[in-house]
C-alpha cells in the first residue's frame, strides 16, 4: 500500500459518527476517501462550507462552490454555506471536533510547524494556525521522515511554529502516536513492516511505548 | 436618489493614490476579476495597500495587481498561490504583512464594526504574536489585534438590486461581506441586477444601505 | 400643533436623501410620519430590520416582523433582516447616518442621560447607548422641561450617563439647539410664540445665540 | 445518527442546578415560548443564569421563569418590559447585570467564536464601564468586555430540517443565531421540521453542527 493510503485510512478510522472534521490539503483530504460507510461526518471547508461533498464533475463546477484548495466541490445533503468570519467562529470557537493537517515537523510537546521554511517557503499559514488552535482534536498526517530521510518528529520544533501544545495524533507512515500533555509521545501503533527500533531510529523525540502497543490496521 | 449603476471605469476612479483598497474572494471563489482589472487599465493609482485573504492565483486580475509595482503593502493569510507575492516580500519590494485566516477576517469585521480590534488565541507563541500586545483574561491568554479598514472594498456578488441590496451565493461569501462593512467606499461586481424588491429580505447577505456603487459584469 | 407633533416634525427636516436612520421608542417614531416625499431614508430597528415600514394591518401582524418597540410593521421594498450581531456592527461601525433618540437630561458638553433614574426606574439601556456612540448624528426629541417645568437642558447632567460628548442636535418645542464641540450649545431656532428670554429661562445650561438665529419652521 | 427531534420534556433535561441558560428572542419575537414553559413545568433547576436580551414580557414563559425564584443571575440589556426583573435587582433577590444591547450581542458572539472579549467604545464615561479594564487601541479608549457562554442554549427558528439546520425568518433572527455558537448544548424550538436536503443550503441561518435538540411546537 502506497504511504500517503497507509496514513490517510488509518486516519479515517479516528473519526467518529457526527463528528464535525476539517480536512487539510493534500493527504489529509485523502482522508475523505476512507471513512467508514457507518460513520457519518460533516466536512467543512474554512472557506464557508459546511458538509462537502465529492469534487464536482466538469459539468457541475462552479466558483460558488469550491473548497479551500480552489477545488471544485459538491455538497452533501444538509450542507450549509456561510462567510469566512462566521466559518473561523466555528473554527475557533471550538465547533470543529477534528482537524487533519499535513506537518513539517512536530515535537515532544506537541507543538506543531507547518507553514513556513525561512529563507525558502513562506506561503502564509491561511486557517492553518485558526484550525489547530480551535480544533477539539488535532491530527497530524505526515510521513515519518522527509524526503531526505530526516526525522519530522522531533525533541523540539526547529521551524518557526504554527501553533503550541496542539497535535493529539499524530499518524505517519511508520506509526500511530499520542501527545500526551506534560507527558510526551506515546507510541501506540507500528505500521506492519517495521519494529519498534526502526521507528525510534527514525524519530528523533523520544518515544513512550504504549503497554498496548499494536500493528497498525487500516 | 442617485443611481448605484455605474460602470466599472466611474466606480474605481474612487480610488486614489495611497489608498487602502480590500479586495475580496478566496482565490477564484467571489473574486471581483472585472473591477481588478478596470483598476489596472484605468486608474493608475499607486502605493496601494491590498487587503486580500490570498492575493488570488496567476489566472486572477489581482495576481497582475500585485505585479503591477503600484502596491507598497500586502494584508493577506496565504499568499502561496500567488508566488508574485511572496517575491515582493523577500525582495522588499513591499511590505507583506500575514496573518491567520480567522484572524484577517475578524480584523476586516473588527474595523466595520467600530469595535477597537480583536483578542484571539491564535498565533501566540508564534511569530505572530511579535510585538503585538497580550492580554490575559479569565486566566487565558489573547493576542491584540488591530482592526483594518480601507478607503475602497472591491467585493463580487451574484444578484444585486437597484439599492445594492446582494446575494452571494455559496462559498462565495468568504470575504465579501465582512469588506462591505469596513471601507468608506464600497463597489459590488455582480452578474445579475434586479430592480428593487425582487430580492427577498431575508435572502440578503449584504443590505444595500452598505454598497456605494453597482458594476454589471458579463 | 401639538408640541410632539412639532418636535417630530422640526426633526423630519433634518432627515437627508439616503440617509439610514433609527428612531427610538414614543416621540422619535413620529418623525416617520412626517418625512418629505423627496427624502427617501431607510429605517433601521435595531433588532434587525433595515426598511422598516409603515406599522402592520391587523391581517399583516407577524412576531417575525416587530420593531425594536415590539410593534408589528411592515418592510419597505428594499428591506433586508439580520441578526443582533450583525445589526450592532451596523450601528457602532458608523452605518447609520441619523439617531434620534428621546432624552431625560442634555448637557453642554452633549453628554446625554436617558437611561435610569436611580432608586426608581432602571429599565436597562436596551440598545442606545450603541446608537448614540455609533450613528454619526444624534438627535435627541425633548420636550424643553420636565412635567414639572424643570429644566432637562443643564450645564452638568446630573442622571447617569448613556454617554458622553455625543448629542449634535437638540430638538424642544421651544427651539433647536446644536452642540458645537469645545465652544457649547448654539440656539438656533426659537418656535413660534416664544421669546429669547423664555427660552433661555427654562433652560439650565448656557445658550448661545447663532448669529442667524431664526424662527422654527415646521 | 442519533436522532436530534425530541419532546420539550426531553431536551430542557439537559438544565441543571447552577447552568447558565441563554434564551433568545427580542421582546416575543423569536422567543423560544414552549422550552422555557416545559423547563418551568418539567425541571426544577435552580440557581440559574438567565441571559436574555430583555427577559419578556408579562405575556412570555420567561417572565415566569423569572418570577419563579429559580433565577439568581440576570444577564440582560433591557429589561423595562418585565418589571419583574426590576423588583429582583431592587430588591437583590438576583443580581442583575445590564449591558449595552450591542455588547451582549457580541459579548456572546466572542464566547461562540474563541475570542477574549469585546473592545467597544460604547459605555465609556458611564456606568457600564464600572469594574472593566480600559485600552487605548489608536489613540481611541475602549472598554474591555468579557465573552458569555452558556451550558444550555434555548433558541428558536421557523424551520428545522432532522439535521438541525435553521432558518429564522425576519426580525427573529435577533439573539438566536449568537447564542447558538455560545452554549455547550443548543435546542431548538422549531414551528415546522423537513427531511434533510429540503432546506436549500444559502438559506440556513444556523448550521445543523451547532443545534444538539429540535423540538418541534404545534
Amino acid at each position: 500500500m502506497d504511504k500517503r493510503e497507509l496514513i490517510a485510512k488509518r486516519i479515517a478510522k479516528e473519526l467518529k459518527d457526527g463528528d464535525v472534521v476539517n480536512l487539510g490539503i493534500g493527504m489529509p483530504t485523502m482522508v475523505a476517501n476512507y471513512i467508514p460507510e457507518d460513520v457519518h461526518v460533516m466536512l467543512e471547508a474554512e472557506n464557508g462550507i459546511m458538509g462537502v461533498g465529492p469534487n464536482a464533475s466538469q459539468e457541475e463546477e462552479s466558483l460558488n462552490c469550491i473548497d479551500a484548495g480552489g477545488n471544485y466541490v459538491t455538497t452533501v445533503k444538509g450542507a450549509s454555506y456561510f462567510d469566512s468570519a462566521f466559518s473561523f467562529s466555528l473554527i475557533r470557537g471550538g465547533h470543529v471536533d477534528v482537524t487533519v493537517l499535513g506537518a513539517l515537523e512536530v515535537d515532544e510537546e506537541g507543538n506543531v510547524a507547518n507553514w513556513m521554511i525561512p529563507g525558502k517557503k513562506v506561503p502564509g499559514m491561511g486557517g492553518a494556525m485558526d484550525l489547530v488552535v480551535g480544533a477539539k482534536k488535532v491530527i497530524l498526517a505526515m510521513e515519518h521522515v522527509s524526503k531526505n530521510g530526516a526525522p519530522k518528529i522531533l525533541r523540539r520544533c526547529r521551524l518557526p511554529l504554527t501553533a503550541t501544545k496542539v497535535a493529539k495524533t499524530i499518524v505517519t507512515d511508520m506509526a500511530v502516536i499520542d501527545v500526551v500533555p506534560n507527558k510526551g509521545l506515546v507510541l501506540k501503533e507500528i505500521a506492519p513492516g517495521f519494529t519498534l527500533e526502526d521507528v525510534q531510529n527514525q524519530t528523533e523525540a523520544h518515544l513512550i511505548v504504549s503497554p498496548n502497543l499494536k500493528v497498525m490496521e487500516v | 436618489m442617485k443611481s448605484k449603476l455605474l460602470s466599472a471605469k466611474e466606480a474605481v476612479e474612487k480610488v486614489k493614490d495611497g489608498d487602502a483598497i480590500m479586495v475580496g474572494g478566496f482565490l477564484a471563489g467571489g473574486h471581483p476579476e472585472h473591477l481588478v482589472n478596470a483598476l489596472l487599465e484605468t486608474n493608475s493609482a499607486k502605493d496601494l495597500t491590498v487587503i486580500s485573504n490570498d492575493t488570488g492565483t496567476k489566472d486572477l486580475s489581482i495576481f497582475q495587481l500585485v505585479k503591477s509595482g503600484r502596491v507598497k503593502r500586502i494584508f493577506a493569510s496565504y499568499i502561496g498561490s500567488n508566488p508574485e507575492t511572496g517575491r515582493l516580500m523577500m525582495s522588499g519590494e513591499a511590505e507583506v504583512k500575514l496573518f491567520p485566516q480567522g484572524t484577517l477576517a475578524e480584523k476586516i469585521r473588527s474595523g466595520g464594526a467600530g469595535l477597537g480590534g480583536v483578542l484571539t488565541p491564535v498565533g501566540l507563541g508564534t511569530i505572530v504574536e511579535e510585538g503585538k500586545e497580550k492580554l490575559e483574561i479569565q486566566g487565558k491568554e489573547y493576542l491584540l489585534e488591530m482592526p483594518l479598514k480601507a478607503n475602497v472594498a472591491f467585493i463580487k456578488a451574484d444578484k444585486a438590486d437597484e439599492a445594492g441590496n446582494l446575494i452571494i451565493r455559496g462559498s462565495s461569501r468568504n470575504f465579501n461581506i465582512v469588506m462591505a462593512t469596513a471601507a468608506d467606499y464600497v463597489i459590488a461586481e455582480v452578474n445579475e441586477i434586479v430592480p428593487i424588491g425582487e430580492i427577498e429580505p431575508n435572502h440578503v447577505n449584504v443590505p444595500g444601505v452598505l454598497v456605494n456603487a453597482i458594476v454589471k459584469v458579463g
